[in-house]
């Protein structure tokens, strides 16, 4: 199969949808005539034009509020945060205006947007720029949060979040723009992956290790060094979607695996993980052999310095010693 | 009590003959009365009902600012939409939303617009292009840009009216809106109802401006204009400039219309006559009164009697105690119903709200 | 003891620290002329003047920007949110100004902030209104979070927050406001209860019922009701302040009980009673007989109606209910 | 490449003889001048370390827009405050930040002057009256606010000075900032530094506005002033007047100074001469350089040579290049220090900091 780059394969996506339906519109900063801050958008523009690529104000608040009005009238707009960490000054009409509006309206509005953007550490940007927010967000209902960790995840979802017809927000990664991986050839059809549906990246039998986003990655190399230096077979399950959540593949594999490792990039306190955890010990409660263990960034707003700031976030090494430490 | 002589309405000019007023028939302005009165005497009536605890929380009135709502509307076409904030009964029942849902809405029904799941802050019709019905102050502002957006971008010539308060202003995101609707040449048309007073905060308290509230709009060099909204010939007058602009150069405006509340800023403002004197209160519903002015104005235009007026509001109160039947004999909604309206694949029982967990209850 | 409504417990609070320190100064929407929405500084305005306690124009984020930057400065701003689902227009000032600027200025400011208002549902005002944002914010370390139960908590809790040289957030209840309780008479000196204890407000050996806010109130239902009818003995773990939390209370107790219930006004989605699940599961694994519980609200925006919203919330009944799956 | 008549210096006016200029020392226009050039060497060299991987991020430089920082700054007293956004290296040497301890955060060392907690977009100076570095676009500007408010309430007659940028002025919380600002009467002087672009942004892509962007003050009633960055004595005259506004008068003012960047938006901008034209870049190298042009102007007033000129350049690199070393030698935060600077009460050790579990780590 083809490889593409998780940026390219994005905007594959978004190229796709921008012919699939006329409605869609891509808006954000910079995303248009500049190509994109980190280029997710490169080229859209100069083949669709400032109709449906459109360049905003950092005004995220207006441009995303404007967004969900837009929405409400049938538009489908695929809104960019620069970074993700810029939820901050559009908090009201994200959680209140995208999320809220059609349980107010007694569910005669529904809000097909989507918000999409990098939510990471560790690019040496500080603590502003660092937050990852989708525990935040999947704590709302009439919200859906994505972090794919691949670049056909990042596809296959976009596409989805892009047709579904809730607000999505899509929770990318700088540290995996550059990724490459295979994606399948849109001569071969539509390719869709469903919200809400876990994918297992690694088959193992000792220990879950659950995970979304680039923490996936993490897993996947913690479970080879489990493989390889201490006989520890490692199931690697990516949610993939936080919220629809695939509870079901989750307790599937605890339950074969009767012990869980969750590896998460936020703050530990209400991190995605932590809602895992309560999941697993209230469903799977007699199946496990030991705690649940979590990994986590340390506990401190995001430090700017290089030399020390990957060893903040998760990081494979941190993975092992949690595994070991239940194992 | 006040010498009648010594404050007479606002109006300065006469706006009977302005074009898009010209061509109103008798009946047209009669409508308009009938849809004030019945504004008024719903929501006379509510308070009653939120007094005898038929319903809780907030109950803001809109009594006193009823051409502002009725007159802006009343210039609407199939492809003007409007939004506005949380004093929004005015405006549901200008749209033609039905006392019905309205009151069962209050009363928290099924069969209220929003299924009793918005309340009076949150009333809804998308189908008569009524877009709620927003709590959070000046949080609808960027939604109604939105809507101007939406029909721009798919050519249809038409404006979203956006309402907010002269407290409102003051969010931030109401700029941000400003400043892309100019720029980006959004058919929208703000519009601030401006009542003096946002809660017990009057204007000067609120705001820093120079002349009026409108004038900020100068900053994004957007066109603006003050509206004596005690008159609606002069706010059809108006607001009908301000559409044309946006529907045919796709050109923002933003309107401050001066109006009054006569009541508490919600039922349960209990400062309501502290932070304003009753004077003042006194001379608005004596001198400025939007309906009494209406009908003074239609009894000389020989359009209607007094008579006629009156039987109009035993109707309106009529119509209005048929809805509180309505509402009371209406069915509350269920635990089940709290989860649905959330997801509209959920509720459509499509394949992606068939997928994975979407609600995490006990 | 005297008794005061948790009202005036908050206003005698507000009253002696403003006595106490010259540089505390009370601002929000309503706070002073108008007494307050909710009547909390009612008499303030008068006593103290136009300097100490001011009202500000409906601008979030600008206020409570403002108070961060007075606070660098030394005043020590008590910020009012009229209700704290407002948080969402000032999010950007409450997670990055409050709660990174002293980490990303290398510990050179701190941030003597408190912010104060309602977060409850449950008052008949819908989904925008009715928002308990304590989890959202106890997941920023920077930040701190209380939510008092009783009057007396109330007093002391706030006393020792406007103290506090770091931002420290407080989630009062507008269901509470009106509630009695005993509180210590000023006469017997100083009233200040430490940010970071639990208070076991009803001993039991039976199973632990964990929560915060009016929670706590539900807890203590249960537990007569699990006594009087079930002979189940529950004790009353109430948190208090959320970040820093009393996680050696919370394991003291389950160790005791080898059950809990913990019970949280959150959406589920990430409430704090998601972190607890995850704490206790992890510390306290093998004293556990069976899966920690949780009630929180319904998963779904508030609701309006106020024939169904009570039972969108925790209480005593779903709790009981919850004790009895595990009994 | 230019004919040099072309485009003389946009400078009209000649502001050397205004007050606060006239009582200029020879020496002090001479430590403007060395000011900024040790801000420009200090970039162009912090650039060279971020092109050797010494440290990753942004990197916003300043060069170009030295004589905005300098020139205000040059006028604070002990009362006066200042606060700014992301591109703050120039604000940082201006108020006597060292290089070293600039450099070393840039390197992310324990050394710098946030300990390698904040980087480059974050520098802090508390006790040099400098708050920051803000890494959010206009999050700083109710900061800003919040130091007048300080000042005020404590009685002290200085004022705050927020700088921000052209693309920033359309955040919502600015505004809300200016309405506050001017409604409270609070000292503060916003001091926009109009460079024509956000990111890849041109102002008139940006924001709408009449003549120019400083004038969205009038909606607040606030005074405003457009000024030409090119010319320090400019710069320090019109700056001078709004200070004193505050400091006197507690009147806030909105200043736009326009000037330009020579660089990209960050060094990560590999678009920097795409969405301008190189011609336009140069023509602000040749005509409108603020160092250039102070240079020629102490030459001409007879305080500086050209020799000095290059000494004073050679100084600055030197001393940049021992920063340079000072950084590269200062050894890295650990592990154990991301756990410090996070709670004060925690840090000081109190009662309160070790009441409680602060932290959640695994
Ligand atoms: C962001 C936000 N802050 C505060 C409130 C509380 N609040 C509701 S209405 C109101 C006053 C608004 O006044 P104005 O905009 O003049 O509208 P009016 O009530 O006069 O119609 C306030 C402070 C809110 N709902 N949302
Ligand atoms: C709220 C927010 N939105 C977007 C960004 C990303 N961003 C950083 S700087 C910038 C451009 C700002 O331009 P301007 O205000 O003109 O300042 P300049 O960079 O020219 O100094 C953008 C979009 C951010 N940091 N914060
Ligand atoms: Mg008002
Ligand atoms: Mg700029």
């Amino acid at each position: 199969m083809r490889e593409l780059l998780y940026r390219h394969a994005l905007r594959e996506a978004l190229d796709e949808e921008l012919a699939h339906d006329e409605n869609v519109v891509l808006l954000g900063e910079e995303v248009a005539e500049y190509n994109g801050a980190y280029k997710v958008t490169e080229g859209l523009w100069d083949k669709w034009g400032s109709k449906r690529v459109v360049d905003t104000p950092i005004s995220e608040a207006g441009f995303i509020g404007m967004g969900v009005g837009a929405s409400m009238l049938g538009v489908r707009p695929v809104m960019e945060l620069m970074f993700w960490s810029f939820h901050s000054v559009a908090f009201d009409q994200l959680v209140n205006n995208a999320g809220c509006v059609r349980y107010m309206a007694g569910g005669k509005i529904n809000v097909p947007i989507v918000v999409r953007g990098p939510a990471n550490g560790g690019t040496n940007v500080g603590a502003t720029h660092s937050h990852c927010p989708e525990g935040l967000f999947a704590a709302f209902p009439g919200l859906k949060v994505c972090a794919p960790a691949t670049p056909a995840d990042a596809k296959g979802l976009m596409k989805s979040a892009i047709r579904d017809n809730d607000p999505v927000f899509i929770m990318e990664n700088t540290k995996l723009y550059g990724n490459s991986g295979e994606v399948p050839d849109p001569g071969e059809g539509e390719f869709l992956i469903p919200l809400g549906k876990a994918d297992i990246k690694r088959e193992g039998s000792d220990v879950s290790l659950i995970a979304h986003g680039r923490s996936v990655l993490h897993c996947l190399e913690a479970a080879e060094t489990l493989r390889n230096d201490h006989k520890i077979s490692a199931e690697v399950v990516d949610l993939r979607s936080i919220r629809p959540l695939d509870q079901e593949a989750i307790l599937k594999s605890v339950v074969k695996t009767n012990r869980a490792v969750l590896v998460d990039e936020s703050k530990p306190f209400n991190g995605v993980s932590s809602q895992i955890a309560a999941l697993i010990q209230e469903h799977a409660f007699d199946h496990l052999d030991a705690p649940v263990k979590r990994v986590c960034s340390i506990d401190a707003p995001a430090i700017y310095s290089h030399h020390i700031e990957d060893e903040q976030l998760p990081n494979a090494r941190r993975v092992v010693d949690q595994v070991l430490s239940i194992a | 009590m006040q010498d009648p002589s010594a404050e007479p309405p606002f109006a300065a000019m006469d706006f009977s003959s302005s074009p898009v007023n010209r061509s109103l028939t008798p009946q047209d302005k009669i409508d308009f009365y009938r849809t004030m009165v019945r504004i008024r005497r719903f929501e006379h009536l509510a308070l009653g009902q939120y007094q005898k605890d038929k319903m809780g929380g907030f109950l803001h009135l809109y009594i006193g600012q009823e051409s502002v709502a009725v007159g802006a509307v009343s210039l609407m076409g199939e492809n003007d939409h409007v939004i506005t904030a949380y004093r929004d009964h005015g405006h549901a029942l200008a749209v033609g939303m039905s006392m019905d849902e309205c009151m069962a809405e209050l009363f928290g029904k099924v069969t209220g617009c929003s299924k009793g799941k918005g309340g009076s802050m949150h009333f809804f019709a998308p189908d008569k292009n009524f877009w709620g019905g927003h709590g959070i102050v000046a949080g609808q502002t960027p939604l109604g840009l939105g809507l101007g957006y939406a029909l721009k971008f798919k050519g249809l010539a038409g404006c979203a009216l956006c309402f907010l308060g002269d407290g409102a202003i003051n969010q931030g995101v109401f700029h941000e809106s400003l400043n892309i609707a100019a720029l980006f040449e959004i058919p929208v048309v703000y519009i601030i109802e401006n009542n003096g007073y946002s809660m017990g905060t009057s204007q000067t308290r609120s705001s820093a401006y120079r002349d009026c509230l409108a004038q900020r709009a100068e900053a994004y060099n957007m066109a603006w204009d003050l509206v004596n909204g005690e008159d609606l010939y002069e706010v059809r007058a108006k607001t009908h400039i301000a559409m044309e602009r946006a529907r045919k150069e796709h050109r923002p405006s933003l309107l401050e219309i001066q109006t009054y509340r006569y009541y508490g800023h919600s039922v349960a403002d209990a400062n309501a006559d502290k932070y304003r004197t009753p004077d003042e209160i006194e001379r608005y519903k004596t001198y400025h009164d939007p309906i009494r002015l209406w009908e003074r104005r239609l009894i000389e235009e020989g359009h209607l009697t007094a008579e006629e007026a009156k039987a109009m509001e035993k109707e309106a109160t009529k119509e209005t105690a048929k809805a509180i039947k309505f509402a009371e004999s209406s069915p509350p909604p269920t635990v089940d119903d709290i989860l649905h309206d959330v997801y509209w694949e959920v509720d459509e029982d499509t394949e992606a709200g068939n997928t994975g967990r979407h609600f995490f209850n006990d």
